[in-house]
């Protein structure tokens, strides 16, 4: 067991960190509004230049290119975290669809769309759930016909994020209704541009619209479009998917919240004593400080596991449970701490923090039931992690 | 020995049911959230001409004499419904007044005068909140004040735990999460008390009474809700509903409001027959059903998954109503404060 | 709503009381050990001539005989709850063997075994979990097979208590093998003195025997011990299995442990500090408070649809599973509250309340599995309750 | 960056699980619980020939020089197999007097010494309890007192926080639910106090990180039964393990205990490497352990069904030692309180 790091690494730290304090006068800024803000492709250009993003990404494709190193990237993420200077640019498109060009693309595809992706030049969006397809997103409905060298995709997505901003999309549809649910998919790519596609925005519980509705009808898109090979989606589609699961619950963020939520308590009085002096919300803050610091320490657990190239097991598959779990608990203290200031929201005079607890707490909702519900995530722990039967088909009636 | 309600109770409740089932369908609760002053002035007009006023002033003032477990059948169907109201306002207002013997109870039964509550001091103090009087005149503010439309009273605590009747006052909204329901910041500067009343114990037990019933009708609307949807959408072949994990969630949400509900009518019921531990039964109501809601509105969104996260289906007012009444009067935990103290389990 | 009671019942209270109090002296202490202990036995004729036990019982079969009324049933518990003079003798016999032989049994079965039983002269036990047949109960394969007027009994019945002292047992044995599960059992009764049978106590995580494992082996028992009819026991045992559901979770008893729990909490100290003055304890404390209130108004509403011969609905079905985990939360809280000294268990100076409280916690605990797991409740409360569908049955593999 | 065990921590884990699984089996466990001397003695003697008792001795002073993460991985060894043992009290002696350099860290490492633990009062007085020291001698008693057999110290706390080490003392047995592990009424009446240290904050800190490696390798035992016994066990012609109901409730058992592994190990490295919040993370893991414990113990014993309630699978004496752990060197709440003051949470 070994936290510190070594020199070289100790060495790469300083390094990123003199490079973003030197440069933070060209990091964006709130005002620097809309995804494709000049000083936003800028900022983001010279952080592939620097090697601080798109880091192991082929020169070729517009890559820095360098040797995989997960603890270099962590360094990179902490520096980031520690400096608060505009992080690089992110979104599905860099995301999921760049790993998935690289493993499966066509030469045409890989050199066509991941430069422009790289650089924020090329906006994407994701086309997977739909309204009956959530959980079991393998019943997605959405069809593409074959049509000469077209398809023609009718049927609906939803829980699309940045589909009014994006490009293109990266999309799952049917394109074989007679096969088994799993072997009749594709995954295909095309323009938000095409005639047929309408967005809608959906609005949810925190009255933001988080995520689109996205309606395809007679949508005419070409076959080579296409990854891997068709009917080949769902594999497609798994390895990205895996990789999205990971994204959500990251220690660090959660220590972030709950170290705000102490200052809060400090700072914050009631009936004249300060939250934090009140034993029964002390004993709640101490309650989930240890979950909080549990979790990170699972997290470097995590971490160690994917540097030495091995599975974390169960410590992995646990993660998005506990983790949005726990975000929804701090936030729920907050609110409770702050009583009827707490549910505040919106704008006014005595609002909080803009209102983020709140927000907080009901996004944290979201995510605990999007990407696979606690439910599924339980199924996946019993089966995977402890090697649990899964449950017997049901006969059919 | 009967703990049941009686025929003329389900009789209001169908009624008040009935009413708001058509008065307040949730595309009229969406209008009053966006703000639609006809829609508001539309719902709230409907409740006063059923005479809801006046159920708990007394028959001789001119009301409906009703008590507070009536008052918590309509609180709960109010809820049920996600129906803002002055109900509550008026309910505490002549509970404590006609204690008082004053004159207003009358008042509020014919409707010439509106109260609302300005009472949040008595648990809580935050951002320099907090009344005092001097002499007859009132100064400083009170936050998340319940201030329906066209309200011509309003109730008042000062810091003293003291409750004062005033007729003027500077108000300015302050918006939560829920926006069926506005809340105001009031101000005093001098205003002249017009009359004054040492029931501090009796209004916050009622108003957490009132506040619980809510709750209990927002819960059990949710619990509906996700049974309703567990019996409709299907995922992997087969209705989620049949679902052991999504059976034993509905099962889970039931057996915490089947008590619950039990609970918040025997509090009622002590409160109207002056049973010695009515203060801490509702108190405790307030707080159980804090806990309880808070559960269920968490549970049941789940259970609509992502459905349940959007707009579409606006289970969100009910999980934001459970989540403003959590609040309302004391947290759960300074509710259970009051219930120790009535009990004397804290020393002196 | 009207929970004080009429003039009439008010003064049948007080008759009750008066009775019971001025015959105290004759009522059995812990001193007079044995089910049969004489004293016991007379006291128990003397409630039943008193009509304060097997009161609604036929006089022909040794009741009382009088008119079904809950309430006086409630109101004379209750005196015997208030006075804490013996009550009067329980067990599965009186319990769940009457009331069924009442119902189903032959002309000569009732009389041979009801009056006995309730003067306690017949002790019996009950013989329906097997080791492989817990929650599945209807997966019981102990056999019973034909041989002239008798049936050879084999297998092997768990969770029986006073197999010991039991003069009889009443037994679901299977009687056709081939046919479907519910429709191969009988009910039946028989000596435990019948040779061939084996009785070994069951000590349980409390340190203490509270059942027995009960072996057959060839053991020949009359035909005319079924009751109802052959292979028609599932639908006997199920009037009774309710009538069990319904013992349990008693709100009474668990408002009586709350009022316990308060008075500790009151008498000890922890540093010099009563534990009631204890923000976190008092706080736990208020919480349970508001759990037990409820469940006692809950069991208001239960009696009051009993007494209008209405189904309570939900309000019952949730019992069994709300009321024994909040029995095992009020000891989880003394134990905490007391701490070091609330581990200490069996004997010595420090003991509290002769260690009952983590008794109470693992044998509630206990009660939380038995009858009826915490699953297989919450599966009647969606299902009966809520109307949720039943688990498809799984596909034949 | 490395947050894994090295192979030497490994090979240690390997050698203590193995001897234990040969040397402590169940009915060896059952033996010792029913007051079986010899099988006492000879698990005793077992786990001295191993050396373990000198792990955390400084090697400078004949010990293993080995950290606390060590001996956390034999702590929860011997949680896991429900071991008793001298081996907390070695290991929170040792840190101490090592600390506190004094010379018997040396006798614990080659066994002239066997050391015992007197602290309860750190975190909680009652039943008149309190060691009061005057002048260089002890006077008092102490509660549930951790006393190896062949103990010939016990480090002591008095009132004030002090640390001492007596040879000589009066020792009553003191009975738990935990029949495996004998706890001690030790009376001291004017015993000379032979060493002194003020280590009180590192002494607690140890203890109870070591109380909470044990909780962990007991609630990952139960966790491993449950999931065994729901793929054999058959109910309605199927495996339990395949409702979702029980596949749910192991699934939050580990996803409950995987966090917390990881918590003990970080927070034994923090002690060792000196990081400054070493010990508020030492006491998070007791509290934390202290609630997944008792949730994976009433858990597991739910999805054992009827045999978990029995004596026959002897799981209640996993039940049982997570059960008395949650209590030793102070409460949940007692401990997150220590926390709370070590980072200033507290108004002085």
């Amino acid at each position: 067991m070994k936290l510190d790091l070594s020199p070289e690494y100790e060495a790469f730290r300083q390094d990123v960190n003199r490079v973003l304090t030197e440069n933070a006068h060209l990091a964006p800024g709130p005002e620097d509004r809309g995804m494709k803000h000049p000083k936003r492709l800028a900022w983001q250009k010279f952080l592939i230049d620097q090697g601080l993003t798109a880091r192991t990404i082929p020169k070729e494709y517009g890559g820095y290119g360098a040797e995989p190193d997960l603890l270099k990237s962590r360094i990179i993420a902490e520096e980031f975290a520690r400096t608060g200077i505009a992080r690089p640019m992110g979104g599905q498109g860099i995301s999921m669809l760049v790993p998935t060009l690289l493993e499966l693309g066509t030469p045409e595809q890989k050199a066509a769309y991941i430069r422009p992706t790289l650089y924020g030049e090329m906006i994407w969006c994701q086309g997977y759930s739909e309204p009956g397809a959530g959980s079991d997103l393998a019943a997605l409905r959405t069809s593409a016909v074959e049509d000469g060298d077209d398809f023609v995709i009718n049927g609906q997505k939803i829980w699309t994020s940045t589909a009014k901003q994006a490009d293109m999309i990266f999309c799952l549809v049917r394109t074989d209704p007679n096969a088994k649910k799993h072997e009749g998919i594709s995954y295909i790519l095309f323009s938000m541009e095409t005639p047929g596609i309408e967005v809608r925005p959906l609005v949810d519980m925190t009255e933001n619209a988080n995520f689109n509705e996205v309606f395809f009808t007679d949508v005419r898109v070409p076959k080579s479009g296409i990854v891997f090979e068709k009917n080949k989606g769902w594999q497609v589609a798994n390895a990205t998917l895996t990789h999205e699961r990971g994204m959500l619950g990251d220690p660090n963020a959660t220590k972030a919240r709950f170290l705000e939520l102490v200052e809060m308590m400090k700072a914050e009085t009631l009936n004249g004593e300060r939250l934090i002096d009140n034993p029964l919300l002390r004993d709640r803050l101490l309650k989930l400080q240890g979950e909080v610091y549990a979790m990170q320490a699972n997290g470097l657990r995590v971490t160690t596991a994917s540097l030495q190239k091995q599975s974390a097991g169960l410590a992995g598959l646990i993660v998005k449970l506990q983790g949005c779990e726990l975000n929804h608990q701090i936030a729920g203290l907050a609110i409770d701490a702050l009583g009827e200031l707490g549910i505040l929201y919106g704008e006014g005079d005595h609002l909080r923090a803009d209102g983020s607890w709140q927000w907080r707490y009901m996004y944290d909702l979201g995510l605990i039931i999007g990407g696979g519900t606690a439910q599924i995530q339980k199924n996946i722990i019993s089966e995977r992690g402890l090697g649990m039967p899964r449950e017997p088909k049901p006969a059919k009636e | 020995m009967e703990f049941a309600l009686s025929e003329d109770q389900r009789l209001l409740q169908d009624s008040v049911n009935g009413f708001l089932k058509d008065a307040a369908p949730l595309d009229v609760i969406r209008k009053i959230a966006d703000g639609d002053a006809a829609a508001a002035d539309g719902l709230a007009g409907g409740i006063a001409e059923m005479g809801l006023a006046g159920l708990h002033v007394p028959e001789a003032t001119g009301g409906s004499g009703l008590g507070l477990l009536e008052a918590c059948l309509v609180q709960e169907a109010l809820g049920y419904a996600v129906a803002p109201s002055g109900f509550m306002a008026a309910t505490v207002a002549s509970h404590v007044l006609a204690q008082a013997g004053s004159e207003y109870a009358g008042g509020i039964a014919s409707g010439d005068v509106v109260f609302g509550l300005a009472l949040t001091e008595l648990a809580s103090r935050r951002d320099g909140a907090g009344v005092t009087a001097a002499g007859s005149k009132l100064t400083g503010k009170s936050l998340l004040a319940d201030v329906p439309a066209g309200a011509t009273h309003l109730l008042v605590a000062d810091t003293s735990g003291a409750l004062h009747v005033v007729d003027d006052w500077a108000a300015a909204p302050m918006r939560t999460i829920d926006r069926t329901r506005i809340f105001h910041e009031v101000t005093f500067a001098g205003q002249k008390d017009l009359a004054k009343s040492d029931g501090k114990d009796n209004a916050l037990a009622v108003a957490r009474l009132l506040v619980a019933a809510d709750t209990l009708g927002a819960a059990q609307a949710m619990l509906d809700k996700a049974v309703e949807y567990a019996k409709e959408r299907k995922q992997f072949g087969r209705v989620i509903g049949s679902f052991q994990a999504v059976k034993h969630l509905c099962a889970e949400m039931a057996a915490k409001i089947e008590p619950a509900r039990a609970l918040v009518w025997h509090a009622a019921y002590s409160m109207d027959t002056g049973d010695p531990e009515a203060l801490v039964m509702a108190n405790l109501a307030k707080a159980h059903l804090a806990e309880v809601g808070t559960f269920v509105a968490k549970i049941s969104t789940e259970v609509h998954g992502g459905m349940g996260f959007t707009d579409l289906v606006g289970l969100h007012y009910w999980f934001k109503r459970i989540g403003v009444n959590r609040q309302l009067f004391g947290s759960p935990e300074q509710v259970r404060q009051t219930a120790a103290e009535l009990q004397g389990f804290v020393a002196a």
